[in-house]
């Protein structure tokens, strides 16, 4: 009762595709970083299925690694969107454009 | 110590198998795995399901009346036990209103998260006498990440309301439950290392060993006698967990009216209040399982149930008894409390119990 | 160790200098600077080489240590000097003095920067003139790009911001083809050599081991190469068309680095042609260049005497000279005899001390009027005789007066490319240039009789009186040279003959 | 040889004591929370990256890491996990110089920031990170490293937090970094998916033997992995396409953190790329499966990206913004190192190195210069440059040295490296490359003149006041120019280093 | 069998009895739609202001602080697996096993040091604390 490994790349390929459709039309910066786990987390189901399929735990090892990093990256990630709160009243990511030239 | 093998699936026999045994339906392959395993879990959700049912309208009120040096329920049946039925029957038939702020798809599932969460934690609990639905290898790291669920829904339900009172009930819920997860999760993780597995079936079974021969009179090597200091935090880790006393600051009635629960009416109500004890019963059961020997006990292995329930009770017990005897702490020590307390304590406990353990092997 | 000593002495007095605190800064660059010109005039003295650097000769003052290896290629600390360089090299050393003498008055603005820069340039130049390793001798010879891009734009007059990003664009596109062109040159090399020392390249290219390069065959890289090398060459000498830089940058460079960029500078280039393009290449690869190179010689010198002609900027008319003179050094060069290339080499020392000795007259008028118009000025005679008199002598040097050093110079080369037999219709090209002389001596005694003699009209009067003794006394010594090389050439010109016959050998004529 | 033994894992003293200073500086400010002494804090930074950078030199010249009769090897540590080879200990020498010369420039810069500690605990573990990412062997050692030089940068960047510049720099440096991380991460599990291996030589291997049977059927997705890498990568080193974030994160940030990340940052994600392209994906039998030569990517790559930086610097009015185009810039430029590997000569990776060190120097100045600008207050764009050179005499002529190194003038460092690159595209087969080169640095040239022409050839604006000088900035500035002039004599030693290093990695 | 059926079917089945129970409600209940009852319950009041209330930054502090040491016991649970066949065999030292663990754990609690001797655990700060702070820098 195996699915095939072609399925959870699909799967994960979606996901991913999800998370990058919302980058590129969400304009609100939590969206963002939710986009951005999302493709974390389809890079995750990949990582763990092909463990799976290739029988080494390698990449479940790195599944953990990459949870923990996407985590302390929305912990920086939220704290610069509410000092971009703070200062532009606004989670926008297209108000800020001080620099534009 | 000694060698503890790690239970590969099939050592234990666990009730999908037996149902699928008993009524055949082994035979119909796929299908049938899933109707016995549904059954199964059937049986264990009901099981608990009828506990908080106990526990909710009556159990409590009668252990708060003793302690209280009253009388409480008592007109309906024996010792007023009816009342469980009467309360089913009122809270179910009463109006729902859900307020005009709500923002509803979230303040709709928020009771079905709470309960379902604390359901699905049983299922890796091995409770004795052939029940214990499933035995995952990472059935600890299963359990606590179920439990965990629950500050979900406990979110969701203070922000859902549209209740400034909620969403601080379910504000301080979070920060509660993240101040308190860790040091209960690192001081569980101390049992690991004593069991060197997740299995919850190898954690029970490592502490059937003997920890003291006295002849007549083995006491086992719970990890609640092998590690005391482990089990004292992690007790009151788990009270926080759970938001029992006294750290029930979440629905702290006296300063944010219920909390989380402010708006919720019928059934909904039923269902948070039911998922409260849920969770209860599962911290409880997760007590025993990992500190208290699971359902060992004296007697034949097919008392096991009892004995879980019994110490699963004790526990119940235990937070009822604190609930009356103990004051509520104030929001800002309860996070002084997890963060500079228990957590450097776990972390105390968990490199002592890991120097211990290397010593003796 | 001497070259080692003088560039070290230039470079740690520029850098002192830089420290220094203004007031004293000119007098410490001039105590510095002493130091190098002594030494290079006792090498002068001293010099035991003989031969050409590139071809076999034996080196005077040579020294070579390892640098940087690449790959297959050596990089190497290689200095020498031989007949060709060495009086360059004095030429440097004491035109560095002299200016620096000459900066006293015009500067007076961070003025340890100024000095700090100057000593920085000679420097460099001593090295370009004495670096036999490619990469050490490109290496100097950009330094001295940058403090000169400084000392114009900092120091220079009203336009000077485009007159110094002028300057270094053209030659540093033109160092850029240069140097690509190179090193082609020894990536077509191959194996054959395994340094980018000169005197190595130089024996490859003559053994005739030059591969192809990215599908060009061997001759026609040869002369791509010669081709590029020649163009970057002609940016810095400069001859017509590569020469609009120049006049922008000597008219707006304070006076001292007018001196220094006619005096030394524009000789790097007419010297890396000689050293590189006559005679690192075979002939074969130069005869079908030799027409045209020496059209554009003929060229730069009419062209520029008559756009001299043209100017009211004293200082411009100096300017478009030197093109002119630049014009008569490609001549030489292009003659491929002996008293041509001799010629041409004695011509840039001899060029280097005339130009700036007028630009050094121009600047002591300038000081005291504030204008270099020849409108305006007319009449300085009367006011000031020692500096009028002195710019009239360096214009007659240029005209080619006998006695100084322009008519030897001048005579050298007119002879040896009247006698060349690797140029064809040698002595049209010469009559040509010639033709030049009359129009040099046109518009320098024009512009003479214009500026310094005739009513005094200056608008304002100014208080203008006799220059101090510090901004004269350098002149002096440039006319006693001058005239002391025109009396004798053969006091350097023997030295070059010896470096330049080996060229001559090699080059089978 | 070396006089003291040590033990195998000490061979990662560079990163463990920068690691070590970064927490040393948690305990001082937890000890003593928002202190403010900022000689302790930033002494304490600048002697931690020191000591860093003299044990990586040290081991460089006792021949830890190196081949041969002379050198012990590489140093494989956690199987493999973490290596330490000539490479590793050449890039450790970049990232603790820029950490060295950053924390003495943040003395001054800092100065009066409340969160002085952070700063420069941040500082110190962005630099653990980067040093990490030099010796990292296994993509899942390079995603955490990447990832630990990352998340500080995005904190320091954003750093000055009612600056509404510098957030919006964090937050748009954070945006692309976390959208390009989630590519590369992504990129790796397809990587895996198709070897089944993590570590770059037994990535190798697995990609050898499957070209060589002919059974390696993931030719599809090994190929959309390694494009994913190269995104990665390309956001680390500020390459096109993941460069847009440079410009705005440079500009926003404070200045020593711009030059941080511009110079240390860019050669940390270099160091990765050298190492997962020659070690794990070997180019022929790569190619063969996916179809594709990978130098390609990196032609195209190194040519847009050193066009798009050069012609964007040049249209610049801003100071800071033109030193971080000119950064995209010499991001090509070092692209070429990748670029040219299809010839299978060290020199090409070699010359990138050098000019990853040689910038290490240039840049980081450039940018301590517009620190050392901002300190003063003078303004941004090149009008308000105008004439510092009168004031500021010896800061001034230092940034003439930067600049003209930058462009790559001769009696400079960057004319070394430049050179090599040349050649070594040359020697590559990669004319066309050779050529932009060349073009791009002549019109670099026009603008890195620019600045120097408004320091020194402009007027200063009428009122100015009397301009500070900065211990600290003056310090890492004059050192960064001496440097920068040193390595132009002393050049032989960085190019055997290099050229050794690159050996290895290729051979 | 695999366990994961069986968990399934009990996530299942923690679904369907919630909603059973609603249904069943819903059959039983009665309905009186009346404007009042659904106002915000601010105890009897009328509801002021709006829901979406500002609130301490301290909630914000521990949940990053929450995020840092849950992901660390995620990771360190691996270890604590593996640890006690690491301490039977015989292959490494017990240091060996300890060390990383230990340092891990120590570089996470200077973390938490820092965290509190910064305050970020500091739930309330009275105004003499606070005068104290702006005096500290």
């Amino acid at each position: 009762m195996t699915v095939g490994i072609e399925y959870y790349v699909l799967l994960s390929m979606l996901l991913f595709c999800i998370g990058l459709f919302g980058i590129l039309t969400r304009r609100n910066a939590l969206m963002f970083l939710m986009s951005v786990e999302l493709m974390v987390n389809a890079a995750n189901i990949n990582l763990i299925a092909f463990a799976f399929y290739h029988g080494n735990l390698t990449g479940q090892v790195l599944a953990l690694f990459v949870m923990a990093l996407a985590a302390a990256e929305v912990a920086i990630g939220l704290g610069i969107i509410l000092v971009l709160y703070r200062n532009f009243r606004d989670v926008d990511v297209t108000v800020p454009t001080t620099m534009r030239w | 110590m000694s060698a503890v093998t790690p239970l590969q699936n099939g050592d234990t026999v666990l009730l999908p198998e037996r149902i699928a045994d008993l009524t055949g339906l082994g035979e119909f392959g796929v299908a049938g795995e899933l109707l016995a395993a549904f059954l199964g879990a059937f049986v264990i959700a009901n099981l608990m399901m009828a506990m908080t049912g106990v526990a909710g309208p009556w159990a409590k009120r009668k252990i708060t009346a003793a302690f209280t040096d009253r009388i409480a329920v008592n007109h309906l049946g024996p010792a007023g036990i009816f009342i469980i039925v009467a309360d089913a029957v009122r809270l179910l038939s009463k109006e729902n209103i859900i307020p005009e702020n709500a923002d509803r798809p979230a303040y709709d599932l928020a009771p079905i998260v709470i309960a379902g969460s604390a359901l699905l934690g049983f299922a890796v609990i091995p409770m004795g006498s052939g029940i214990h639905l499933a035995d995952p290898e990472v059935g600890l790291v299963f359990v606590f990440a179920v439990a965990g669920i629950a500050s979900i829904g406990l979110v969701m339900a203070g922000y859902a309301s549209g209740n400034k009172y909620s969403m601080l009930g379910g504000l301080r819920a979070v920060a509660q439950n993240v101040a308190y997860e860790i040091p209960l999760v690192v001081t569980g993780m101390s049992v690991v290392l004593f069991a060197g597995s997740l299995q919850m079936g190898t954690i029970v079974e490592a502490q059937a060993q003997p920890l003291v021969d006295l002849g007549v009179v083995s006491i086992p090597s719970w990890y609640a006698l092998v590690n005391p200091f482990a089990f004292v935090l992690f007790l009151i880790a788990n009270f926080a967990e759970v938001g029992r006393n006294p750290f029930d600051m979440p629905e702290a009635p006296a300063e944010l009216i219920a909390g989380y629960q402010t708006e919720y009416s019928s059934v909904y109500f039923v269902l948070v209040y039911l998922g409260e004890f849920l969770h209860i019963f599962l911290g409880g059961a997760i007590i025993a399982t990992i500190f208290l020997g699971g359902p060992a006990g004296p007697g034949p292995a097919e008392l096991g149930i009892v004995w879980f329930l019994l110490k699963i009770w004790a526990v119940f017990l235990l937070t009822q008894w604190l609930r009356s005897a103990i004051p509520r702490v104030r929001i800002d020590q309860l996070i002084e409390i997890g963060w500079k307390g228990l957590l450097v304590l776990s972390f105390a406990n968990l490199a002592l119990t890991a120097a211990i353990v290397g010593v003796i092997a | 160790m001497m070259i080692e000593i003088l560039i070290g002495v230039a470079l740690i007095g520029a850098f002192a200098t830089f420290l220094a605190p203004n007031r004293i800064a000119g007098k410490l660059a001039f105590a510095i600077s002493l130091i190098p010109a002594g030494l290079s005039i006792w090498m002068f003295s001293a010099f035991d080489g003989s031969g050409n650097a590139l071809l076999g000769g034996d080196l005077a003052f040579e020294s070579q240590a390892a640098w940087i290896t690449l790959g297959a290629y050596d990089i190497t600390w290689f200095v020498g000097l031989d007949g060709s360089s060495l009086p360059l090299v004095v030429l440097t050393t004491i035109l560095v003095t002299l200016a620096i003498v000459s900066s006293w008055t015009p500067i007076d603005d961070r003025e340890s920067q100024f000095y700090g820069l100057v000593l920085f340039i000679e420097a460099n130049l001593i090295g370009v003139f004495a670096a036999l390793d490619f990469f050490l001798w490109f290496v100097f010879w950009e330094a001295v790009l940058i403090p000169m891009y400084l000392l114009i734009g900092i120091w220079g007059g009203p336009r000077r911001k485009y007159a110094a990003i002028k300057f270094f664009v053209y030659t540093n596109v033109a160092s850029l083809l240069m140097f690509g062109a190179f090193i082609a040159l020894v990536f077509g090399l191959g194996d054959s050599v395994t340094s980018f020392a000169l005197p190595e390249i130089t024996a490859a290219m003559a053994a005739g081991e030059l591969g192809s390069f990215y599908g060009l065959g061997p001759t026609t890289l040869a002369s791509a190469v010669f081709v590029a090398m020649f163009v970057g060459f002609a940016v810095k000498v400069p001859i017509v068309p590569f020469h609009t830089w120049l006049p922008d940058a000597h008219v707006e460079a304070p006076t001292p680095a007018s001196v220094l960029l006619a005096g030394v500078l524009l000789k790097m280039g007419t010297y890396a042609l000689l050293r590189f393009n006559f005679t690192m290449f075979p002939t074969e690869i130069i005869e079908p260049f030799v027409l045209p190179i020496a059209a554009i010689a003929v060229i730069s010198v009419i062209y520029g005497a008559m756009l001299a002609l043209a100017q009211t900027d004293l200082k411009r008319i100096v300017a478009y000279s030197s093109v002119s003179s630049m014009g008569y050094v490609i001549l030489g060069l292009i003659a491929f005899t002996q008293f041509g290339i001799g010629g041409a080499t004695f011509q840039m020392v001899s060029h280097g001390l005339i130009s700036g000795l007028m630009f050094m007259a121009v600047g002591v008028i300038y000081n005291a009027t504030h204008t270099r118009m020849v409108t305006d000025m007319s009449g300085m005679a009367d006011r000031m005789p020692v500096a009028v008199g002195i710019l009239i002598a360096g214009a007659f040097g240029y005209m080619g007066l006998p006695l100084m050093s322009g008519f030897a110079a001048e005579f050298y080369i007119f002879f040896g490319a009247f006698e060349s037999t690797f140029l064809e219709y040698a002595p049209i090209f010469t009559a040509l240039a010639m033709f030049g002389i009359v129009v040099v001596a046109g518009y320098l005694l024009f512009a003479m009789q214009r500026a310094v003699f005739g009513p005094y009209n200056l608008e304002t009067d100014y208080e203008v009186g006799r220059a101090p003794l510090h901004d004269v006394a350098p002149m002096f010594v440039l006319l006693g040279l001058i005239i002391a090389l025109g009396v004798a050439p053969e006091l350097i010109f023997e030295m070059i003959t010896d470096a330049v016959d080996p060229i001559l050998d090699g080059g089978e004529l | 040889m070396a006089v003291v033994e040590l033990p195998e894992w000490a061979a990662l003293a560079p990163v463990l004591i920068l690691a070590g200073t970064a927490l040393a500086l948690f305990v001082f400010d937890s000890i003593n929370p928002r202190s403010t002494n900022r000689t302790v804090l930033a002494g304490t930074a600048a002697i931690g990256s020191l000591v860093a950078l003299g044990v990586a030199v040290w081991f460089t010249v006792a021949g830890v890491g190196a081949s041969g009769l002379e050198g012990f090897g590489a140093i494989e540590l956690f199987d493999g996990q973490l290596v330490v080879d000539q490479m590793a200990l050449y890039f450790m020498i970049i990232v603790a110089v820029v950490t060295a010369l950053v924390s003495v420039a943040s003395y001054d810069y800092m100065e009066g920031h409340t969160y002085q500690a952070e700063y420069y605990s941040l500082v110190m573990l962005a630099a653990t990170g980067m040093a990490t990412m030099a010796a990292a062997n296994s993509l899942v050692t390079i995603l955490i490293a990447l990832e630990l030089a990352s998340l500080p940068s995005y904190a320091l960047v954003a750093i000055l937090k009612d600056n509404r510049g510098s957030i919006e720099a964090g937050l748009k440096y954070f945006l692309i970094g976390a959208l390009s991380s989630a590519i590369f991460v992504y990129g790796i599990s397809l990587v895996y998916g198709a070897t089944g291996y993590l570590q770059l030589d037994a990535i190798a291997t697995q990609l050898e033997t499957g070209a060589a049977d002919g059974e390696f059927a993931y030719g599809g997705l090994l190929g959309l992995g390694i494009l994913m890498l190269i995104g990665g990568f390309a956001f680390k080193t500020a390459s096109v396409p993941f460069h847009f974030w440079a410009p705005e994160a440079y500009e926003g940030a404070p200045a020593p953190i711009a030059a941080f990340l511009s110079s240390a940052s860019k050669a940390a994600g270099f160091v990765i790329a050298f190492r997962v392209f020659t070690t794990a994906f070997p180019l022929d039998a790569t190619s063969a499966l996916i179809g594709v030569d990978w130098t390609l990517a990196f032609v195209i790559l190194a040519i847009v990206t050193m066009t798009v930086g050069n012609f964007a610097a040049a249209t610049q009015q801003n100071v800071k913004r033109m030193l971080a185009y000119s950064s995209i810039g010499h991001a090509g430029y070092a692209l070429i190192g990748l670029a040219g590997l299809g010839a299978g000569s060290e020199l090409v990776m070699g010359a990138a190195m050098m000019h990853l060190l040689v910038y290490g120097f240039m840049n980081t100045g450039a940018f301590l210069f517009v620190a050392l600008a901002e300190h003063w207050g003078v303004g941004r764009t090149f009008e308000d440059y105008n004439g510092l050179g009168q004031r500021a005499p010896v800061a001034c002529f230092a940034l003439v040295i930067f600049m003209f190194s930058l462009a790559g003038i001769p009696p400079l460092g960057g004319f070394w490296s430049k050179y090599f690159l040349f050649t070594g595209a040359i020697e590559a087969g990669l004319l066309v490359v050779a050529a932009a080169l060349i073009v791009n640095s002549a019109l670099s040239l026009y603008y890195y003149s620019r600045l120097v022409k408004a320091v020194w050839f402009e007027e200063p604006p009428a009122a100015r006041d009397s301009l500070g000088q900065p211990t600290g900035l003056y310090a890492a500035i004059v050192f960064a120019a001496v440097m920068t002039v040193v390595l132009l004599p002393g050049f032989g030693p960085v190019v055997e280093t290099a050229l050794d290093a690159a050996a290895a990695m290729i051979a | 069998m695999n366990d994961w059926i069986a968990i399934g079917a009990l996530a299942l089945v923690g679904l369907l009895i919630p909603l059973g129970m609603m249904a069943v409600s819903y059959l039983l209940r009665p309905s009186v739609p009346e404007t009042s009852k659904r106002a915000t319950y601010e105890s009897g009041e009328v509801p002021t202001g709006g829901t979406r209330i500002r609130f301490n930054i301290q909630y914000y502090m521990v949940a990053l602080l929450f995020l840092v040491f849950d992901i660390e016991t995620v990771l360190l649970f691996p270890w604590a697996v593996v640890y006690l066949d690491a301490v039977e065999s015989d292959a490494v030292s017990l240091f060996e096993i300890l060390a990383p663990m230990v340092a891990f754990v120590v570089i996470l609690l200077i973390g938490l040091a820092w965290a509190w001797r910064n305050g970020a655990v500091e739930w309330a700060q009275t105004t003499r604390q606070v005068d104290a702070e702006g005096n500290r820098s």
